[in-house]
């Protein structure tokens, strides 16, 4: 074995960490396997716009750790950092589809664009209607002509809790996409790393960088970043990453946020809180209230060490949903 | 060198030697991807093209060339995943309809495959010549491929030229800036590699040259 | 700066991370600063046996993590891998004294439990009655006349949850303390680690280990453990961590657990995921039945990759304060 | 060498040098720590010691050594943490108690207090001799003090005497396997390392020693 991991085959870590998942949280989901999707226990709920979601394993929690009650239907795992292919994500939207119409959350990623949408087109013709909420909230990437647009990272996991939350309450699927595509639009991340990550297949982690370098602006897949930075101390990068996010939106003084402090797998607790402290205090600084939280790993580099900030610029209705009972194996509150 | 019209032998050549050269260039195309990517493209069309092989049994004696080019579409759409997985698969399923249920194909027929892959691959991708995609490696093959059989020369000649000039365009991607695809995130820092799909591509279009040579 | 973290200085990453912890989580907990320790936002609460638990910082989220309704009143943190001196202790124990009494809950390292003494005795003095359990889960160590005993790992965070329980259902303080002795006495774990961990004022890694080798039987600050092997599949790992588990109790067939599979702060969601298949299939091998389960991180080693396997034999009345409402920020479900 | 007895003068000047022996050792004890234990034996009394000198200020002019005894223990108690924090400050709380309110120590109050340092620590960590813990220092010093003591030598010889054995002590703990604290849990493993806390105890003697040549 030449990658130093907890693993039996490279090509059996989806497929083995999947049945691992449903046999240790039987009593929310349960897994197909030909094709390979998570679902809700009580999938299709009828009358209930059902959300699918999905793309390249090794970003967990993301996504299989948010289905159930209050938030996704199914989610769909492709091979590690890979985006799975249209015929589990049909068999998912199919499976979920409680006849008021399917919603899926998409990453920009070109494969996961271009595989959700020949599933959407696979399920349209079998006579479900589906519409996609496609996340960019990555303010490291510029959204020009010349790149593949912002990518989704940490937003979408808001995304997928405030619109889950609006399919459990028993909106349409019209009203649900809205309100994905309005957490979307009001999301902005960034994020740094301090190491690599290694994909088991390849037996080489993704980038290398000195002792004293860290990378910003990278994204979910170990993809190298805007630059390389020395290090420096973390009361430093926390602003560096927050200045752009503030720009770009703009969110101003006044307004009521919601500040993600998200692990990207390696690092420890006791760093993300050190982040959220300096991030709440510069938030402070500008008169920008933080009105909700979450700290955490909740969408992965496998074991890379860094992390990434993200401000929901929040409405009174996105407080609302967010607060709403959810009951997933990684993310619970509420009832 | 063969000169005849390719049959559904030659198509199902052309998958055996796909399926070689993906697991012979596996690592290299992954270790591409790892510098301008995300490190998969080498495992997932290795996944993909094995899949397709896994197939081959179940292709009828009396099959056609677009039989052949529809198993790898599909297969190659249900395996590989991530950008290449719907990209070569429309290529190829637009490749089947483009030679219908012909039984062998001459060299207008080969060059208009290569033309409708292209044309299936923009149409998905949306990518133009210079953004550092395959397409800088199907475009040249596309062209080469018209010419030569503008000129009279045979399917195998025609492949031939395509697979050359493939070639050259992946090896000309390398002082691009990308602007498609996950390579364009990292901007300037993408110039100075190559692109996988570009040099994967011209893999294919060499097996399929070689399949045509001893057709 | 010679440690590749996201820090500011390593002499103020407790009070710094303490810090961000009380403003992300204020709905739940409070901080005292001088001396430092972390309440349920609602202490005392009358006539409820208050329960403390401390120890070293670096096993986040355990214990500050596990403070609120149901769970712990207060935690203790000291520096990182050290334990608590007696005065913040002794402060929380006063923090939360709601006139039933104070539960200790102490993990067996000589200081920890020398600590937690002096604070006890202090504790008396002012006329709280106090009560200490020292959890020892640890099957690495061999409990004899030659060793400090059996450490207490992962089975804290089973004893606390299923103690809180009991307490916030109003048990006494002798009620409170015996459950939890149950189940310490029922619980039984086993660690391995593939890299080691970097205390933040040590700049060293806390062992060195090649690139084919992994160490069994670590504890939770980096100690080396009972042997280094060559790498193996991740179901071979499992299964020569089990067994000394199940010789151990003895685990025997008929019998119900839960089945906690915790990481190391740096390990994969997807590789706990393959570790907790085999272990379910293992101990279905066995006739036990794998009643409840727990996986991720839990309590940590800083960034250290690896994972441990509980098991705690299960009874009924310890399933139902499992099953019971839990609201603190790092384990939450019910109401 | 000064040959008289010792007061609140010498007690204060142990505080600051056991303070600058713990800094400059500082690293040396994280390093043994770390390979037998959890590598913050040296933070951790550095922590403590630094505490301990901010607080040399508020000691009253008229104090005697049991005061400044009194308020190393409590600050240690408060500051250091882990296994060593109730340890030392058990031992000096005793050592306070042993010279009471006397204003000067001759020898017999010297080796005195060392005996009840030692003999808190046992009570508290239960560790006998051989165990691989600060005991291995502080037994033979208690032991080498009461001899010197005994034979009429002055508090300064008792203390250089006491010194040199904890520090022969500290070293013969080398070979040992530990069977206490947290290097017990590396059975053989622990055998060729020199006990951390064994380490600094000779250190703080040493210290002692050498405020009380220069008093
Ligand atoms: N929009 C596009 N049009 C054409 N080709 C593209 C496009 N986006 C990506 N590609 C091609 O896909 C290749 C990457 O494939 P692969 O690594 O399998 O997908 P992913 O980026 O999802 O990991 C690139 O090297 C490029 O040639
Ligand atoms: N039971 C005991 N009795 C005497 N000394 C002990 C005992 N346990 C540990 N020690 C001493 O404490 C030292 C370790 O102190 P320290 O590193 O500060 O504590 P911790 O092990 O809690 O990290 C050991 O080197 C040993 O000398
Ligand atoms: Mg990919
Ligand atoms: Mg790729
Ligand atoms: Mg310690
Ligand atoms: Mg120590």
């Amino acid at each position: 074995m030449s990658v130093k991991k907890i693993i039996n085959d490279p090509k059996r870590v989806v497929d083995e960490s999947v049945a691992g998942f449903a046999l240790a949280h039987a009593d929310l989901v349960r897994i197909e396997t030909d094709p390979i999707f998570v679902v809700r226990a009580d999938a299709p709920v009828a009358g209930k716009v059902g959300l699918v979601s999905g793309g390249g394993s090794g970003h967990e929690p993301l996504h299989a750790g948010y289905v159930g009650h209050g938030m996704l239907d199914a989610a769909v795992p492709g091979a590690v950092f890979t985006s799975p292919t249209p015929d589990p994500i049909l068999a998912a939207t199919k499976a979920v589809d409680g006849g008021a119409g399917v919603l899926h959350i998409v990453k920009n990623y070109t494969g996961d664009v271009l595989n959700f949408e020949t599933a959407a087109d696979l399920a349209a013709a079998d006579g479900i209607e589906v519409r996609a909420v496609v996340t960019n909230d990555d303010v490291a990437v510029k959204d020009s002509l010349y790149t593949a647009g912002r990518r989704g990272v940490a937003g979408t996991v808001l995304v997928e809790k405030i619109a889950g939350a609006s399919a459990q309450r028993g909106d349409t699927l019209d009203e649900v996409a809205g309100i994905a595509e309005r957490v979307n639009a009001n999301a902005r991340s960034m994020g740094m790393a301090l190491t690599p990550c290694t994909v088991p297949h390849a037996g080489e982690p993704s980038f290398t960088l000195a002792d004293d370098e860290y990378e910003l602006g990278i994204g979910i897949h170990g993809e190298p970043g805007r630059e390389r930075l020395p290090l420096e101390p973390a009361d430093a990068i926390v602003d560096r990453m927050l200045a752009p996010i503030l720009e770009d939106l703009p969110f101003s003084s006044g307004d009521r946020v919601l500040l993600f402090v998200n692990g990207m797998g390696g690092t420890p607790q006791v760093e993300l809180y050190i982040a959220y402290r300096r991030a709440a205090e510069a938030l402070a600084e500008h008169g920008i209230e933080v009105a909700r939280s979450l700290v955490g790993n909740y969408i992965t580099s496998l074991e890379m060490q860094g992390f990434s900030l993200t401000l929901l610029k929040l409405d009174d209705e996105m407080v609302e949903l967010w607060d709403a009972p959810v009951q997933t194996p990684a993310l619970r509150w509420g009832r | 060198m063969a000169g005849g019209p390719l049959g559904a032998d030659w198509a199902v050549d052309w998958v055996r030697r796909s399926a070689a050269t993906v697991a012979e260039h596996r690592v290299e195309l992954i270790t591409l991807d790892r510098e301008i990517g995300d490190g998969d493209h080498g495992e997932n069309l290795d996944r993909g093209f094995g899949a397709v092989l896994g197939k081959l049994d179940s292709v009828a004696p009396d099959a056609t060339p677009g039989d052949v080019l529809k198993l790898v579409a599909t297969t190659l759409i249900s395996t590989v995943g991530g950008a290449a997985g719907p990209l070569y698969g429309t290529a190829y399923l637009r490749a089947a309809t483009s030679v219908g249920s012909e039984a062998e194909l001459d060299s207008a027929a080969v060059a208009k495959l290569l033309e409708a892959a292209r044309d299936g691959i923009v149409a998905r991708g949306k990518a133009e010549s210079g953004d550092k995609t395959m397409i800088d490696a199907w475009t040249p093959a596309v062209e080469a491929a018209a010419a030569e059989a503008g000129r009279g020369a045979s399917p195998a000649e025609v492949l031939a030229a395509a697979a050359d000039a493939a070639a050259a365009g992946a090896e000309a991607t390398e002082p691009l800036v990308a602007r498609k695809g996950r390579a364009s995130y990292l901007g300037e820092r993408s110039r100075g590699h190559r692109d996988p799909g570009a040099q994967s591509s011209a893999y294919l279009l060499r097996a399929a040259a070689d399949a045509a040579a001893e057709a």
